[in-house]
């Protein structure tokens, strides 16, 4: 039976981009010019996705558990521009910030190691974690190139001290020791847009602005925007094709002055998520 | 010394000398015995400890995922390579010296693949669910994923298990049959049971040569790619100085190179302890030396290319971790694998060394010391300088994993020790070939010499009219 | 309180629970609409008392839980006293998060990461949830009886001598507060608060006689911002971050921060100082100076005060500031090249013995740029000035000392800060608190005056009462932001109460008339029922059946504040005073380091320190989480031998403090600054014991016109004591912990380009 | 039905040489009075001359060995694509097919290895009668340095085979029915 069914669907099986004629394809613009590096996001983070405050012992053993941070970098990478040159002993150009998460490759590295197949692509283009399946080989962890998948070393949640858990979001779950975890792109409220769009009936439309995660919610300049890459009028998709960064493309084709980039994108991961460059004035 | 040094052996006494060893050993035998099992009881204390508090325990961290536990693990299925390998290789290209040697080989590969396979469970963060990587029919349908290396880690390591042991069970069916003919007690119903009635007939000696050689056929090609796939491991990540193409035949040369030092210090080790220097010569040391001296060079030049190669590409990632490895907080490890493993190994140029017994064994320990620490500048470095320069971090591996790590070579020991202890660690019918083919070899080379004498008397007598 | 007439009906009609019950809001413009009081279809329940599941008939509904379902309520953040209004997620009848109003102008939907982490104060495991009263020296925690019949005893009477000192206050606290005083008939009314820049809106009233202007960043080509960190701690911070996301919009505008120590601002500046300590008054002056060269400058200041700008050496200010020449000169063609642009003066350049004539510098600026009436906007006039903000600060406090130490007061009440932390060692707030013979606290943790106060009346969190704030730095004047309880009292009915229903019982001890409100909930209400009249747009009912109170009870709910009626002021007019400022003196030898007590967003001013989520947010700049530290240049620590983590001692001529070391490249080389908001004695579990507090070691030493506590004055000196203490920081980039500079090893991470470059992508596009 | 009955004579001789002069004499013995059934030599080693004296054994081990690898690489490789394309959701991972060819060659080859190995064990097990239970007049010394030779013959004609072992030296004669 397996074996008729697999050489029916043989053409689909060795298609290498199966999902293509899904509606939805989750994608996200944070443009360095507006992110001050406050830190609002990562708060956010926490306050929606049950992460687990673990005290300072452990973060100073790296278990922190901030599935988005904020990346602080002195120093402009060699060659870049000529803004960082000059000589001082102060960083007179400020510091450069980034929010680093998930960035939900579509060509995932954490993906094909895992042996269990706890992590997979889903239709709409999410990186998933199924909690429920890992085993904790923490390959993931070690082929993700941006390292920002989260490893449950301790069992974090049998810390919290009562009533901080009435605070824990009953749309996901807490995690269990010895369970890798990642941002999700909020996929609960993802979830909830797409029955809310069900049920009114066009499940193959959500609205533009329908789901917010919770950075992005939050965030005081509005420095990141979330949405459809599939759907060619949400802002996401404008801001990618405005700064000419395309999908399925390792190096991208575009002007001198297109701002859009992925990080780390000759890796040819395919990152969903599109930075702006940081701006400064060289006149000030 | 001459190449028909053991042909005067009595095959009577070979079995003596080897059941013997069943029986009486050195009181070191105990001494390190119970060593071993207060290692393996600390070990599983530590793990104890690890399974009930979480892994940070082990301090390992992001984006330190991996540590000591990999590197254990490649360590060890290292060193059960060269027991099978050799064994297998040396037997199709009728090398006789593998005679003596090759069964304590085949139950260190056998132990160490044992000891390897422990480490990937201890590694899991949620061991209690490790039976998810096995591929099993369940109504969920829900499958491992075999693309993962780790999947293909598992598959190897069961074929390759499965294989030596049965391996090492053919080969030493005709002596448990001279153990059975010998036994008494308990002993002699084990092997009773074990040797499955060999009588040394000569169509079961047909159909066990033909085996033996097909099993080795599949041995040879079975443990080159089962290191290769432990290399896939990290080759087929994107890790900067991990996705090496070379990473394959490094592994195995690696390999071999630690298990070849490892057959070593069991051969002195076992000489001594049961005291087959009858068996165990100075002469099949020189061509172990010899050996492990050559597949050293191999490695020292994959390793050497390694570096060339990250160096010449002036990729930026590899670069960095390179640079890290050699200067970076690692950098100890790297100079004392380079030291250990790369420069010790030219002792063995020396027949001096090659032909002193305790001086290999120091040399192995150190070869050994050299290649566990090439896997532990495998594992952590490129970790400590990813790709992203905001979570570079070094970290050192903790208490737990240190003990756990002591622990293993405990493990190790103590199988292997017990090993010997029941089984016949020195192969006596393959011994008995080797004395039988000498014997018949030397005499002939007897009568040649008897030839040349008269030849010179004659040309001497003729000289002199 | 100005109260009218008393709609009787609405007091016993709609009780808090049915009220809310009306107030569902959808969430992002989907509006979710519930059904009205009789609604009972509710199975399963969550009993959040005890946290059980339980299962109950249909008979007992509880509101609030619709199992499954979320719900969003509007209310105000009151994390600080910015004012953002919040739609927290409801969901089984638990607050699950915190979500930025979209409607409200102050944030108008986003929240700063300490809004987010309000939800840790209201279900902070170390919240007061029993009164206490000290008994025998200790306090002992004492029924909700006995601690009102105390409360009566101390507060329910006419007493001249009672003090009050209250935080960052407004809304109908501040009115019920101003009536409480005025029916005990006491003046001792004090207001204290670390962070908002007393010293500034000294300086603002004189000049534009608009304490806290209208200030539009937006609108601004250049800002050259002389330590007013207004993205991370000053005033406003998440409505000044909208108003930034706008001004670096293409074309985008240049900011120039000028300080001694990099702040969040700072970090993103196009260009960012370092100063000297206490001289941004002398650079604001040499720039004034260089502006007077031109009649056009010039022109607009008076014939004094361009006389005092005669005689300005550039050279001289280049040599006390530690700026270049050269750099000022450009800073001048910056200035001159950008219209409009918009100068602000902060709290580093204001925490001087001379902070005000600093400010009034700075604001010269202003001035001569034309900025007034363009980047600097009057305020609009509102009536009902009990509600107004009042933010008060350490002239306060201090007067609230000297009052305690002269035995001017018997009872000293305090709510909604915690002077005994924040004030300094030299003050002796500690001491002077204890002198007083009954000491009240009303508080929602066991901070450090709480816990050394006679009564400590545990009050509910923000979330779980009624209230009204006005935010204190408004976009749209006259703003009055509501707060609901949005869920039950955490620690159920029994435990804490509504700081408002506390105080309002004792004014009904005193005054029978306030007797008409049998709640602070009825109290507000009523009010905002009265003010309907002066209400910008009322909602009226919208639902068939609805009587008009109802329907503006529920749209002012679900919008979450009101506008109150303002009348368009006159545009400012600036009255300017020559600016006198002393000659800029030279280091000293014995204390040789200035010392900078830096405000983290975050921490704020130390309330939050017991938020687990803010100690483990890392600090935006040296990325240092649950910790204090000294932020010290790489190459000053490298004279003095120092590295990352190594432990000093911070000795100021009035104390000295411990703490590890940061080396970082964002600080002026002769300037160490230590965070604000660790080393709490008190304040829980997550606060208490942590790292220290750079307040405690300050000089007595305050600004000569406003009498306001001169933060930035103090001088220290260092001595290491001991290496490598348990400093954790994310910033371990070079992989040994010996400097703070993280690079990008090539990466490309973090890619910059020009403004130029960006401003003609942004046109094409 | 009576089993018939079976007469062993059970040599056992010093060396091989005489062990190979034996057979020799026996076979011209059988030669003259068809009375030999079967001729087995028991050895402590392996002596690949046997089979010029007692004829060449039919032992096709390496078929099993082939078609098992042949089974094991076709098991593999179905057991691979059939869990991927199987699974509850069908998974492309990072952006690579489900049933990618280059990964499975991996698995394949390992199965293939395996199912080699045990259907050549299974052969061997097969070819060597093994296991089986210990022969009567098996004798100890055969596993150490002494060489055996089995005879079956009629009964009646056992004398004649047992003059051929002492004449040729046998330090041991058993005879045993079954």
């Amino acid at each position: 039976m397996a074996l008729k069914r697999m050489l029916e669907n043989w053409s689909d099986l060795r298609k290498r981009d199966y999902y293509e004629d899904e509606p939805y394809m989750w994608g996200m613009s944070i443009d360095l010019n507006k992110c001050t590096g406050c830190g609002s996001c990562v708060t956010a983070c926490y306050a929606e996705n049950n992460l687990p405050v673990v005290g300072k012992e452990r973060c100073g053993s790296g278990h922190a558990m901030h599935w988005m941070r904020i990346e602080r970098y002195w120093e402009e990478p060699e060659g870049e521009t000529d803004i960082d040159i000059e000589q001082s002993d102060y960083p007179e150009r400020g510091a450069h910030y980034t929010p680093m998460m998930c960035q939900q490759c579509n060509h995932a590295p954490c993906e094909p190691v895992c042996p269990v197949a706890a992590t997979y692509h889903t239709p709409d283009g999410l990186n998933a974690q199924v909690y429920n399946r890992c085993v904790g080989s923490r390959y993931c962890g070690n082929n993700c190139p941006y390292k920002v998948r989260y490893f449950n070393f301790f069992d974090f949640s049998k810390d919290i001290p009562a009533p901080l858990e009435m605070q824990l979001n009953p749309d996901l779950s807490v995690r269990s020791k010895g369970v890798m975890e990642k941002c999700t792109f909020c996929v609960q409220r993802i979830r909830s847009a797409k029955d809310k769009a069900e049920d009114a009936g066009h499940r193959d439309y959500i609205e533009d602005g329908a789901v917010k995660t919770a950075c992005q919610q939050t965030c005081p300049t509005e420095a990141i925007v979330f949405g459809n890459l599939k759907d060619d009028d949400s802002k996401v998709k404008t801001l990618w094709a405005e700064h000419e960064v395309e999908l399925n493309r390792h190096e991208q084709e575009k002007v001198e002055d297109a701002r859009g980039y992925r990080v780390l994108e000759e890796l040819n991961v395919e990152p969903s998520v599109m930075y702006l460059d940081r701006v400064r004035d060289t006149e000030a | 010394m001459s190449d028909y040094s053991m042909k005067d052996i009595e095959w009577a006494k070979i079995n003596r000398d080897v059941l013997a060893s069943l029986e009486s050993p050195r009181k070191e035998f105990w001494i390190v015995l119970s060593v071993c099992i207060f290692l393996v009881l600390c070990g599983a204390a530590a793990e104890v400890y690890q399974y009930n508090e979480g892994l940070g325990t082990a301090l390992m961290n992001k984006p330190h995922f991996w540590q000591l536990y990999i590197s254990n693990f490649v360590f060890w299925i290292g060193m059960s390579h060269s027991g099978t390998l050799l064994s297998a290789i040396l037997l199709l290209t009728h090398a006789d010296w593998r005679k003596p040697i090759y069964r304590f080989a085949e139950a260190m590969t056998l132990f160490s693949i044992l000891t390897a396979a422990i480490f990937p469970v201890i590694h899991l963060g949620r061991v209690w669910d490790m039976y998810w990587v096995l591929p099993y029919p369940n109504e969920r349908g829900i499958w491992p994923n075999f693309r993962s290396p780790l999947l293909w880690d598992a598959a190897a390591i069961t074929t390759y298990a499965t294989s030596s042991i049965l391996f090492l069970y053919v080969g030493m069916i005709p002596d448990l049959a001279i153990c059975r003919d010998n036994a008494k007690g308990w002993r002699k119903k084990l092997y009773t049971a074990l040797s499955i009635g060999w009588m040394g007939r000569a169509s079961e000696w047909m159909a066990f040569r033909k085996t033996y050689v097909l099993l080795a056929c599949f041995l040879v090609p079975l443990a080159v790619s089962v290191h290769s796939i432990v290399a896939s491991d990290f080759a087929m990540s994107i890790m900067p100085d991990w996705h090496i193409t070379s990473f394959p035949p490094y592994f195995v040369a690696g390999a071999l190179y630690s298990g070849c030092a490892a057959i070593i210090t069991l051969f002195v080790l076992l000489r001594y302890v049961f005291k087959f220097e009858d068996y165990m010569t100075t002469e099949i040391m020189d061509k172990t030396a010899k050996l492990t001296f050559a597949i050293a060079m191999v490695w020292n030049y994959l390793n050497l290319s390694e570096y060339a190669s990250i160096w010449y590409s002036n990729d930026m990632f590899e670069k960095e971790v390179l640079l890290e490895k050699f200067f970076g907080p690692y950098h100890w490890v790297v100079w004392g694998m380079l030291l250990c493993a790369l420069v010790a190994p030219f002792a063995m140029a020396f027949e001096k060394v090659r032909h002193n017994m305790w001086a290999m064994f120091w040399l192995s320990l150190v070869l050994q010391l050299g290649m566990w620490l090439e896997r532990f500048q495998i594992v952590s470095p490129p970790l400590a300088s990813n790709h992203e320069p905001w979570t570079w971090a070094v970290v050192w591996p903790g208490l737990i994993q240190l003990t756990i790590t002591v622990a293993s070579f405990g493990w190790f020991t103590m199988l292997f020790l017990i090993f010997c202890k029941v089984f016949p660690s020195v192969s006596m019918y393959e011994v008995k070939e080797m004395v039988f083919h000498r014997r018949k070899a030397s005499s002939r080379t007897d009568m040649e010499d008897l030839d040349k004498v008269k030849d010179d008397m004659i040309k001497a007598e003729e000289g002199l009219s | 309180m100005k109260q009218d007439k008393v709609d009787d009906k609405l007091a016993s009609d709609c009780t808090r629970r049915t009220f809310l019950k009306a107030m569902g809001l959808g969430s992002a413009g989907s509006a979710l609409v519930l059904s009205g009081c009789g609604d009972t279809d509710i199975v399963n329940e969550v009993d959040i008392e005890v946290r059980k599941e339980l299962v109950l008939p249909n008979v007992d509904p509880q509101d609030f839980v619709r199992p499954g379902v979320e719900m969003y309520y509007a209310s105000t953040c009151r994390q600080c006293p910015a004012g953002c209004g919040v739609h927290t997620r409801i969901r089984e009848g638990r607050a699950l998060k915190l979500e930025g109003n979209p409607v409200s102008s102050v944030n108008k939907g986003s929240l700063c990461m300490m809004g987010q982490a309000g939800l840790q104060g209201h279900y902070n495991p170390d919240r007061l949830t029993k009164p206490m009263v000290r008994k025998g020296g200790k306090l002992v925690e004492v029924s909700w009886d006995e601690a009102e019949d105390t409360l009566i005893k101390v507060m329910g009477r006419k007493n001249s001598k009672l003090a009050w000192l209250n935080g960052a206050t407004s809304g109908h606290h501040a009115a019920l507060i101003g009536a409480y005083l005025d029916a005990v008939g006491s003046k001792n009314h004090f207001v204290f608060d670390t962070l908002p820049p007393a010293v500034g809106h000294a300086a603002n009233e004189k000049m534009f006689s608009n304490a806290v202007p209208k200030l539009a960043l937006d609108k601004a080509k250049l800002i050259v911002s002389f330590g007013a960190d207004f993205l991370g701690t000053w005033m406003s911070p998440v409505q000044f971050a909208k108003q930034y996301a706008d001004f670096r919009n293409a074309p985008r505008g240049t900011l120039v921060q000028i300080e001694p120590k990099m702040t969040l601002t700072g970090a993103n500046a196009d260009r960012w100082l370092p100063i000297r300590p206490g001289t941004e008054g002398h650079l604001a002056l040499a720039l004034a100076s260089l502006l007077a060269q031109d009649a056009k400058y010039a022109g607009r200041v008076s014939s004094d005060v361009l006389a005092s700008l005669k005689d300005v050496d550039i050279e001289a200010v280049a040599k006390a500031t530690d700026i270049s020449a050269e750099r000022i000169h450009k800073l001048h063609h910056l200035l001159t090249s950008h219209a409009p642009s918009l100068v602000l003066s902060g709290s580093s350049a204001e925490g001087f013995e001379h902070g005000s004539q600093a400010a009034n510098a700075i604001l010269l600026l202003n001035v001569m740029l034309d900025n007034v009436g363009k980047t600097i906007l009057p305020r609009e006039e509102v009536d009902f000035p009990d509600l107004h903000p009042q933010l008060g600060g350490w002239a306060q406090l201090k007067s609230f000392v000297d009052g305690l130490n002269h035995g001017d007061f018997d009872t000293a009440v305090v709510f909604g800060t915690n002077p005994i932390y924040q004030a300094p060692d030299f003050m002796g707030a500690d001491k002077a608190f204890a002198k007083a013979k009954t000491k009240v606290s009303f508080s929602m943790f066991p901070d450090e005056t709480t816990m050394a106060s006679d009564v400590v009346i545990p009050i509910h969190s923000p979330l779980e009462e009624w209230n009204t704030s006005m935010p204190a730095y408004a976009v749209e004047d006259g703003q009055l932001n509501l707060q609901q309880p949005v869920m039950n009292p955490v620690f159920g009915d029994d435990s804490t109460r509504a700081f408002g229903d506390v105080l309002l019982t004792l004014l009904q001890n005193i005054d029978a008339q306030f007797k008409r409100w049998d709640s602070y909930q009825t109290y507000v209400t009523d009010a905002l029922l009265t003010m309907r009249p002066v209400l910008v747009n009322p909602p009226r009912a919208t639902v068939p059946g609805q009587t008009p109170e109802e329907g503006f009870k529920q749209g002012i709910l679900s919008t979450g504040f009101v506008q109150l009626k303002s009348k368009k002021s006159k545009p400012i007019v600036a009255k300017l005073e020559p600016v006198d400022l002393p000659t800029a003196t030279g280091d000293d030898a014995k204390f040789p380091f200035h010392l900078v007590p830096s405000p983290r967003a975050g921490l704020w001013d130390g309330r939050h320190a017991n938020l687990p989520w803010l100690q483990e947010l890392p600090d935006q700049l040296t990325e240092v989480v649950w910790d204090s530290w000294v932020e010290m240049h790489p190459k000053t620590a490298e004279s003095m031998g120092l590295i990352t983590g190594d432990v000093v001692n911070v000795k100021s001529s009035s104390g000295s403090l411990t703490a590890k070391v940061v080396v970082f490249p964002g600080i002026h080389k002769n300037t160490i600054a230590i965070p604000l908001g660790q080393g709490h004695t008190e304040y829980g579990r997550y606060a208490k014991g942590i790292g220290v507090n750079p307040y405690k070691i300050l000089n007595a030493k305050f600004d000569k016109q406003t009498g306001e506590l001169a933060t930035h004055a103090t001088q220290v000196a260092i001595t290491k004591v001991e290496n490598r203490g348990d400093l954790v920081t994310f910033a371990h980039g070079d992989l040994v912990l010996e400097s703070n500079t993280s690079t990008q090893a090539g990466r490309e991470i973090v890619k910059t380009v020009t403004a130029e470059q960006f401003n003609r992508e942004e046109k094409e596009v | 039905m009576r089993r018939r009955q079976k007469h062993f004579l059970f040599g056992v001789f010093d060396d091989f040489e005489k062990a190979r002069d034996v057979v020799s004499e026996l076979k011209v013995l059988d030669l003259k009075e068809k009375v030999i059934d079967n001729i087995e030599l028991y050895s402590p080693i392996e002596h690949p001359e046997v089979e010029e004296i007692l004829g060449t054994f039919h032992q096709p081990i390496q078929r099993f060995t082939f078609f098992g690898a042949i089974t094991g690489a076709v098991c593999a490789f179905l057991l691979v694509a059939a869990a991927a394309q199987s699974m509850f959701t069908v998974q492309p991972q990072g952006g690579k097919p489900v049933i990618p060819l280059p990964m499975d060659i991996v698995i394949t080859y390992e199965g293939t290895i395996m199912f080699g190995v045990y259907s050549t064990i299974v052969a061997f097990l097969i070819y060597s009668g093994l296991p089986r239970r210990l022969k009567k007049y098996y004798s100890q010394k055969v596993s150490e340095d002494q060489i055996g030779i089995e005879v079956q013959i009629d009964p009646t004609k056992s004398d004649k085979a047992r003059a051929v072992l002492e004449k040729c030296g046998a330090v041991e004669i058993r005879e045993v029915t079954q």
